[in-house]
């Protein structure tokens, strides 16, 4: 029974390994092989769920190497072993042959492999192993077409942004080992002593918000939109970062010891699900809109974190990972056909793909809160636990739902639009669209868009108390009923309000509205307080250590003969001052040093006796 | 008192020796200034032995010493400068020069 | 058995040397893989061979200069057998990858030969002179092999390698004469001058011994400041000889740290261990920047190896500290400095040796030259960017296991200083993606003669490189069957520190 | 009065005398009889040495001489190092017309040198300077060119001036300490005048630094080197430090070591100004015998650490003789290898001698890099006492010197290494590295090869170069 | 006692003609100034007791002035004072040198306090020497020996240009000499 957890993750994790290792002559096979891992995973994952393994062999020098499934893993391993393979199924239909499958399944499967490996390991070294690797096949998946070089930078961006989140984790298992928690286990690490419990807890609350695009880390995302949109589907939903959420949900306990720990993070989640949605709402990009939003409803479970609501949180998760997923294929599914995703070119594309149009339109309504739809309940579940804490919270999030439901009516309200005469001028923007959406991702988004809507019977009372028994962690509470009510007013008024007023102008300034529309440029701030001053450190200590350090250290010993060369040649490097005087200085010592060996006796003669004088004089002063 | 006399004998033909041997240009005069430096030395070895260590016969020794050195000295000069002269045609310092940086 | 794994490359090339050149490349390439393949599989042998309750292994002590106190003393442990197996491994593919050598083959086997003895031999030795011998014949094989052999201004930059490096040793030879010295009876004897402790309580003589000594190391490894005669060593070498270069000989100097300067000088040790520290997370944090600003793909990727040694040196820096008095967490720290010793001699040794495929191809490195080679050599590409991310320190390879010990292990005694070198992961991340990004991705862009295109790996280059990269992912993945060698052995350094 | 103590003396003298009785009946080409005769004493002279070796130390002739380790080691080192030479000069000297007498004075002033090893007499002392310093003057002038005479004068009267000071010095310390023995002024000294005792003191080291070439008394080295022909260079450079050193070190040793002045800090001032002196000079040299000249300087300042810590380290002695020893055969082994290539003057003619001579080339190398103390050459267990000694004296700072002029003279081997290893010169001509013979190649193996075995084999010779200094 | 006036005197004289080898501009006068100042020196040596090595050096001295006097001529040394000397370099240096070290050798000379009187002059000084030539100093007499053969053969080798070869031919079998200048007993 315990192999069941290895196999878990190594099905896919060896799978992928060996599909991207095998380069083009497996694209073939690659869709078929991949379909199967990633069927045989989920099999492997309901499995698991229901026995509960748990496995450890040693890692480190006292610190084991564990892999466990428990309550909250057990929902979080199905849920992502679903979304891959839902997304996989899509994806067959999104390449051609032609292009490198067998790499992108490969990569594919060992994103999600990483992913099982994060939600399964029992103590920091292997979660941060899972992590770590999920964030580098991010940068491989969202490179995936590496002959553009925005896509590659884009890569860079998201994976360097994230890596530098990660360091927390790094700095959270030293503070863990120097605070008493040997083990590095996930569940002993509340018992850390201070004060390496707040750089411990400050470590994982970096890591988290950074995976998961929360404020100020959520620039990110929106560059991870230049991958293939199957990658942005698995991406947003179930993987990457829902991984940062997963984290903060299962360190809860360790946010409650440190004090500090949960208020930073209901409120980064909080305000984060505002600021995203507003971000959201001003984007004119299909698959930049439910970026942000994907930032924004992340918002929620990170606020459910903080404010104490495992298992809120967890159903959040959960069913955003559906929704989420069928939106990002069904955007995907237009993008193959029409070639672009910008909302303006969208105009009627529901209408001449109408079972696309129909789970887009599921599954907006789902993230924008309609009951009776998942993320109405679940959402209420998590601001049910905030309002216990405070009522600021509660507010915030509230006016999160709201903006929430204002994109999505958004979006919804662009696709269903009637088709304009010229549509086809804004068509192909991103590459030549095969104008049909492929047979097999039909599947794909029917049944991701009624999980979505499905998943709405979490809320369901006696069905949130199985699951809160079996996460089993956290505070049991429900929302009460004019919590619902008030959030399904609230989030129908603002849909049909969006949905009335269209594309009409928007009373803010021109200039807010861009900068919500980039992202609010935290990119270009990262980019000019971070990268920039990098660089010129870089450059100027490169610059340092070839004119300076160098040159002095090495024109010591080496002396005038090369460096006097190079003056005399005119100098191909610009030699400053410094080194030209101690390159003339060894050339002058050595110089001066012949200079007594001029060949006249008497001279000699007299260097000797005089010499000699001195000598004689020293051993007589110098005692 | 009279050591000191003897030594500053000696002194003063080390000293005037020494001061031949650096500014004679001719191997010949500098050998005189050479030969001067060790008349000093027999006079300073001289007096030692008498008014420091008469017991035993070691300055006497030091003197066959210095006259034999003078000898060897004066013969191997004479020999160097004969070759030096038949090889170059010349026998003064300055003019043997060419081995130098 | 230490001794024939020791001497058998030196015996083969004396045989070698009775061969006339004109018997033809094979004879001499053929060898040399033959004779290499042979101490790896003795080393193989050794390894499993050892017992792992720790302490030394194969040992053997014969009388050399009794009168000057230097014996033949030779053994391995936990922390040299990975090291040794390491050098045999990369000396294979060294091998392997210089069967296409066509220039001078005979003396560069026969060089090649000998520096394989130098260097395998210098893990065993268990005699500061011994020791020294090794350390400063490695200098000069190196020299030859990059006058030689090398490109672009290559007699300067060995010129500069040797008379750097050079005082660096002599730095060394004048703290082993301290130490020495310091021991009564005198002895240069590693074991027995760590059982006797001869400068306990420091004090001056102490620090100067060590001040020597870190000196001699700190150049050999090399640190910031004296990493400057590095990377123009580097960049004109071949690719063999950078890869051995940095592969095997910078592992000298921390090899030297935690052989010599820790367990040798315990109590001066734990004094100045802030000055290490200090020492390893600039080199930590300056390695990665100039690398970052580096053109040069080899200036690049030696930069990166002051980097990367500058964990090493770190992680001793913060074995040495006394204020976390936690053992567990020092004890992770000097493992992870072994494994990250192992793990940096595999892939920078890959690193170099296709550093060299490019330079074969197109004659030169710099990355601005290049753009797309992942199209008209994916397997390259590939390849390279599998041991790129192995080298920036991702899980599933040996570069994580070995920086998440080190950091994870410092971060205790050396809090502020291990939270500035976690930047450095940063960095490195950075400018090898950046550098993957310039070379492998985007058009195809090739300096030169561009309708020659370019070449995918050949046999002999993927035979010898995919290895490395195969023992690196090994031991990324399970990293016990080294893990279970060097904990003891650091276990037991930690106690020899700390009391 | 035992005579049996001096076999190795007598058989040189021996040597000299029958060598010279049998010249004067010899045809020009036949007095090869006479090299071998010259041979013979020196191998003769080995044996008797190798006899004695492990005899108890012994002073001789009225205790003016002293037979112990350091007069044993000397003896090896000089007769081995006269051997060497005497190989070298074969292809030189051969059917010279004063081939009989080159070989004659040669044994003369090996025999000389090995006085001035043994010599406990200042008067003793003054006399094996001359009989070690006269053959050599000659030998220098014996190819009578301009050069070889020029040489010869210089060599002579800075010998000749630099003798007179030290007969000088011996006359201030005989005043100083009312004799000429070395014990009875070990015990006169610390209660004489110091200020005598040093200008003693400083011109009797006048002389002795004139025959090992150490500053202020190096003038003659370069020139001479550059002068002379290659084997007698080889040999002024190599035989008489062995003598001036180890006399040196009996001086300061027996009969100063109580004394008041403070002669550890003079010699190591002397040895910082000859090490930094001669490497500076070296720098920029481009002829290999000018090169090799400064080299020779440099290391006697490496040398005269030993000296400097003689009475403060019982590894001093041990060193300064396992030096002597590894400095011989790597000198004479770089000379040879200059003999070998009689017309490459220059450290530019040696391009592609690697892919000429590669037997030569890599003698070169060992010889080079010894003379830097590369292990495992025998240089590099010379350092390692050397350095040893002079930490183990306080001298640290010394040692710290030494290894910076150690690096700084790898500068200049290597400039000579490098085109060595490069390839061969576009306008390349066949004559440049045309080789002079066997045997100077075969010198130069050998002296290769036995620095390399003294440096591995140093565990045998060390315990024989460890022993008591008489009385 | 000795009586102190001709010490003084015989010092003063050597000092003198000492002085005067190198003021003087005649070859030949320069000589005898140098004989003067030895014998004035063996006059000294004589005074303190030395018999016997007064009139070795009054001997030796006189015999290799005469030599020196012929190779003075030998190289053109202007022999009868015709053509002033003046073959000085770098006289002021030289003069500061010797001046100062006759300085510095004179107060040290007057400052040090040298050593008493230890032992009496013996009787016979010149049989002490014997005796100490014979007995502990035979082995530097011995070299000393060996120094002038070295020098006989050195000198020989550096002053002829002409060997038994040159004169007998490569294998030794000419029955005559080749000399330019036939000379000797029955040539």
């Amino acid at each position: 029974m315990e192999a069941l957890v290895w196999l878990l993750v190594a099905v896919p994790l060896g799978t992928g390994a060996v599909l991207a290792c095998t380069g083009r002559r497996g694209d073939r096979p690659a869709p078929a092989v991949g379909i199967t891992a990633a069927s045989v995973t989920l099999v492997l994952a309901v499995l698991a769920a229901m026995s509960r393994p748990a496995v450890s062999v040693p890692l480190f020098a006292g610190i084991e190497a564990g892999l466990a499934v428990d309550g909250l893993s057990a929902v979080l391993v199905i849920t992502v072993a679903a979304v891959t393979l839902f997304v996989l199924w899509f994806s067959t239909g999104e390449f051609a042959a032609d292009e490198p499958r067998a790499r992108f399944t490969g990569l594919m499967l060992v994103f999600a492999g990483a992913m099982l490996v994060t939600v399964t390991a029992t103590g920091l070294g292997v979660l941060l192993m899972g992590w770590e690797v999920m964030g580098a096949t991010s940068w491989a998946l969202i490179g995936f077409w590496w002959r553009e070089p925005h896509r590659v930078r884009a890569a860079d961006v998201a994976f360097l942004t994230t890596r530098a989140a990660d360091l927390g984790l790094y700095l959270a298992a030293g503070a863990a080992l120097a605070g008493g928690v040997g083990s590095l286990a996930l569940t002993e690490l509340p018992q850390a002593s201070q004060p390496w419990m707040a750089v411990l807890t400050a470590g994982v609350v970096v890591a988290a918000v950074g995976k998961s695009a929360q404020l100020p880390f959520h620039f990110w995302l929106s560059r991870a939109m230049e991958g293939p949109s199957s990658v942005s589907a698995l991406l947003h939903s179930a993987t990457m970062v829902a991984a940062g959420g997963y984290l903060l949900l299962r360190l809860q306990p360790l946010l409650a010891a440190s004090g500090w720990g949960e208020p930073v993070i209901a409120w980064t989640g909080a305000a984060t699900a505002l600021v995203l949605g507003l971000v959201a709402v001003a984007q004119s990009d299909l698959k930049q809109l439910l970026a942000a939003s994907t930032s924004a409803q992340i918002g929620f479970i990170v606020l459910a974190a903080g404010a104490g609501g495992v298992a809120g949180g967890t159903m959040q998760l959960v069913a955003h990972a559906a929704t989420k997923s069928a939106l990002f294929l069904a955007a995907g599914a237009w993008l193959t056909a029409l070639g672009t995703k910008a909302l303006p070119a969208l105009r009627g594309a529901a209408r001449r793909h109408r079972l696309v149009g129909v789970t887009f339109t599921v599954a907006a309504a789902t993230l924008a809160g309609v009951p009776p739809l998942s993320l109405w309940v679940t959402k209420d579940a998590v601001l049910a636990t905030a309002l216990k804490g405070s009522l600021g919270l509660y507010a915030t999030g509230l006016a999160a739902a709201v903006v929430a439901a204002v994109y999505s009516a958004k979006a919804a309200w662009v696709v269903w639009q009637p088709e304009p005469e010229d549509a086809e001028s804004g068509w192909d923007t991103e590459h030549a669209g095969t104008r049909e959406v492929p047979a097999f991702a039909r599947p794909a988004l029917v049944v991701l868009a009624g999980a979505a809507t499905v998943l709405g019977a979490l809320g369901v009372p006696p069905v949130a108390r199985a699951l809160q028994a079996l996460i089993g962690v956290g505070s049991h509470s429900l929302p009460k009923a004019w919590e619902l009510v008030l959030s399904a007013v609230l989030a129908l008024t603002a849909a049909s309000a969006t949905w009335w007023w269209g594309d009409r102008a928007v009373p803010v300034p021109l200039a807010a509205r861009r900068w919500l529309g980039q992202w609010m440029r935290f990119e270009r701030l990262a980019e000019l307080l971070v990268v920039r001053p990098t660089m010129t450190l870089a450059r100027t200590l490169a610059a340092f250590d070839d004119r300076v350090l160098d040159r002095v250290v090495m024109s010591v010993p080496a002396a005038g003969m090369w460096l006097a060369r190079l003056v005399d040649r005119g100098a191909e490097t610009p030699v400053d001052g410094v080194v030209r005087l101690v390159a003339q200085g060894a050339r002058g010592l050595g110089t001066l040093a012949r200079r007594p060996q001029t060949g006249q006796l008497h001279q000699y003669y007299a260097q000797a006796a005089a010499a000699l004088v001195v000598l004689a004089l020293f051993l007589v002063f110098v005692r | 008192m009279s050591l000191e006399l003897f030594l500053v004998i000696g002194a003063g033909l080390l000293a005037i020796g020494l001061f031949g041997a650096l500014t004679q240009q001719s191997v010949v005069m500098l050998m005189m200034g050479l030969e001067l430096m060790l008349n000093g030395v027999i006079v300073a070895a001289a007096a030692f032995w008498y008014y420091v260590a008469p017991g035993t016969a070691d300055g006497q020794v030091l003197i066959v010493v210095v006259i034999t050195a003078m000898a060897v000295e004066m013969a191997m000069g004479f020999a160097v400068v004969t070759a030096i002269f038949r090889a170059r045609d010349v026998d003064m310092t300055d003019m043997a020069a060419d081995l130098k940086e | 058995m230490l001794s024939l794994i020791v001497f058998l490359p030196l015996a083969a090339a004396a045989v070698l040397v009775g061969v006339p050149a004109s018997a033809g490349k094979r004879v001499f390439t053929g060898s040399w893989v033959t004779v290499a393949a042979a101490d790896l599989a003795l080393v193989v042998a050794a390894w499993i061979g050892y017992d792992l309750g720790g302490g030394l292994a194969y040992e053997q002590r014969l009388p050399w200069i009794p009168s000057a106190g230097v014996s033949y003393h030779v053994g391995v442990d936990g922390l040299s057998l990975p090291l040794v197996a390491v050098t045999a491994a990369l000396f294979l593919a060294c091998a392997i990858y210089s069967l296409r050598q066509t220039h001078r083959v005979k003396s560069f086997v026969l060089l090649f030969l000998g520096l394989q003895t130098v260097s395998l031999g210098l893990f065993t030795a268990l005699d500061l002179i011994l020791f020294f011998v090794y350390f400063d014949l490695s200098i000069v094989g190196m020299y030859f092999v990059i006058a030689r052999w090398g490109h672009g201004r290559a007699r300067q930059s060995a010129l500069t390698f040797f008379l750097y490096t050079f005082l660096g040793s002599l730095a060394l030879l004048l703290g082993f004469i301290g130490l020495y010295l310091a021991a009564d009876p005198h002895t240069f004897d590693i074991v027995a001058l760590t059982r006797t402790n001869p400068l306990a309580g420091g004090e001056l003589y102490g620090a100067l011994v060590l001040l020597a000594i870190g000196v001699g190391l700190a150049v050999k490894t090399p640190t910031v400041p004296f990493h400057t005669w590095l990377p123009p060593a580097h960049t004109d070498a071949p690719a063999a000889g950078s890869a051995i270069l940095a592969g095997v000989l910078l592992k000298m100097g921390t090899y030297g740290f935690v052989r010599i300067a820790m367990p040798l000088l315990p109590d001066t040790w734990r004094q100045y261990a802030g000055v290490v520290v200090v020492i390893g997370v600039v080199s930590v944090l300056y390695g990665a920047l100039v690398a970052l600003a580096q053109e040069d793909f080899k200036r690049m990727v030696a930069y990166t190896s002051v980097n990367h040694m500058g964990y090493v040196v770190l992680a001793v820096g913060a074995a040495g500290l006394a204020a976390g008095s936690d053992e567990q967490a020092r004890s992770l720290a000097v493992t992870g400095a072994v494994t990250q010793m192992v793990s940096h001699g595999l892939l920078t040794g890959a690193l170099f040796l296709l550093a060299g495929v490019l330079h074969d191809r197109a004659a030169s490195y710099d990355m601005g030259a290049y753009s797309g080679l992942a199209g008209p050599a994916p397997v390259f590409a590939g390849v390279t960017g599998l041991v790129v991310f192995a080298s920036l320190g991702l899980p599933g390879f040996s570069g994580f296991i070995a920086e998440f010990q080190i950091l994870a292990g410092s971060l205790g005694p050396a809090t502020v200083a291990t939270a500035l070198a976690l930047l450095g992961i940063l960095i490195t991340a950075g400018l090898l993606l950046r550098a993957l990004h310039r070379v492998f991705l985007g058009e195809a862009r090739i300096p030169g003669a561009p309708e020659s295109g370019f070449t995918d790996l050949k046999p002999s280059e993927t035979a010898s490189i995919v290895p490395l990269l195969a023992l690196a992912i090994l031991i990324g993945v399970l990293p016990r069957f080294l893990l279970d060698v060097i904990e003891p052995s650091s276990a037991t350094l930690i106690g020899v520190v700390s009391s | 009065m035992s005579p049996a103590a001096l076999t190795p003396e007598l058989t040189l003298t021996a040597g000299a005398v029958l060598g010279i009785l049998l010249g004067s009946w010899l045809p020009r080409h036949r007095q090869w009889v006479v090299r071998l005769l010259a041979a013979l004493a020196c191998l003769v002279g080995l044996a008797a040495t190798a006899a004695a070796i492990g005899g108890a130390p012994q002073l001789v002739f009225g205790g003016s001489y002293a037979v112990d380790t350091a007069t044993n080691a000397g003896r090896v080192i000089v007769l081995a190092a006269t051997l060497l030479t005497i190989c070298l000069s074969i292809d030189t000297v051969g059917s010279h017309p004063r081939e009989t007498e080159f070989y004659v004075l040669m044994l003369l002033a090996a025999l000389g040198t090995i006085m001035l090893v043994g010599a406990t007499d200042l008067l003793l002392l003054m006399a094996g300077y001359l009989l070690a310093s006269v053959p050599l003057y000659a030998l220098a002038g014996l190819v009578k060119d301009a050069l070889g005479t020029e040489a010869a004068l210089k060599y002579y009267l800075m010998g000749a001036l630099l003798g007179v000071t030290m007969l000088t010095g011996i006359t201030v310390l005989y005043g100083a300490g009312r004799s000429t023995g070395y014990a009875t002024l070990a015990q006169n000294l610390p209660g004489a005048p110091q200020a005598a005792v040093a200008v003693g003191l400083v011109a009797v080291l006048a002389g002795l630094l004139f025959k090992i070439g150490s500053v202020p008394a190096h003038f003659w080295v370069p020139d001479i080197t550059e002068g002379a022909s290659t084997p007698v260079a080889a040999f002024v450079t190599t035989v008489p430090k062995i003598g001036g050193l180890i006399a040196t070190y009996r001086l300061v040793a027996e009969a100063l070591p109580a004394a008041g002045v403070n002669w550890p800090l003079l010699v190591a001032v002397l040895a910082t100004a000859s090490m930094t002196l001669g490497n500076l000079a070296a720098f920029f040299q481009d002829t290999v015998r000018r090169l090799l000249a400064y080299s020779t300087i440099s290391q006697v300042g490496y040398l005269l650490l030993a000296v400097a810590v003689a009475t403060r380290s019982e590894l001093a002695l041990p060193a300064l003789l396992l030096y002597l020893a590894a400095y011989a055969v790597t000198n004479l082994g770089a000379f040879a290898v200059v003999a070998a290539l009689p017309h490459a003057p220059n450290l530019a003619d040696y391009r592609g001698l690697a892919r000429r001579h590669p037997g030569l080339a890599a003698a070169l190398v060992v010889c080079l890099l010894g003379l830097v103390g590369t292990p495992p050459t025998a240089v590099f267990l010379g350092k390692l006492e050397i350095f040893s000694a002079a930490i183990d004296g306080g001298y640290a700072w010394l040692a710290v010197v030494a290894v910076v002029n150690t690096i700084a003279s790898l500068f200049y081997y290597l400039r000579w290494i490098a085109p060595a290893f490069a390839a061969e010169p576009e306008t390349y001509s066949e004559e440049v590295l045309a080789p002079a013979g066997r045997w100077p190649a075969l010198g130069a193996y050998t002296a290769a090869a036995a620095s390399l075995a003294l440096g591995v084999a140093g565990g045998v010779v060390l315990p024989l170069v460890s022993g008591p200094l008489l009385p | 006692m000795l009586s102190a006036v001709p010490a003084w005197v015989f010092g003063a004289l050597a000092l003198v003609s000492g002085a005067l080898v190198f003021r003087l501009d005649s070859m030949a006068k320069v000589t005898f100034a140098l004989l003067a100042s030895f014998l004035f020196v063996a006059g000294e040596v004589l005074l303190l007791g030395l018999g016997y090595l007064g009139v070795v050096l009054v001997l030796m001295m006189v015999m290799e002035m005469v030599i020196m006097v012929v190779f003075m001529i030998m190289y053109m040394m202007n022999p009868a004072g015709l053509m002033p000397m003046a073959m000085f370099h770098n006289t002021r240096g030289s003069a500061a040198i010797a001046g100062g070290i006759f300085i510095a050798l004179t107060v040290g000379i007057f400052l040090v306090d040298w050593p008493a009187r230890a032992g009496r002059p013996p009787a016979d000084s010149t049989l002490a020497l014997g005796e100490s030539l014979m007995g502990g100093q035979m082995l530097t007499m011995m070299t000393l020996g060996l120094a002038l053969f070295a020098t006989i053969v050195a000198s020989v080798v550096l002053a002829t240009h002409r060997g038994r070869y040159d004169r007998f031919g490569d294998d030794l079998r000419a029955d005559h000499p080749d000399d330019p200048i036939p000379g000797g007993v029955g040539r």
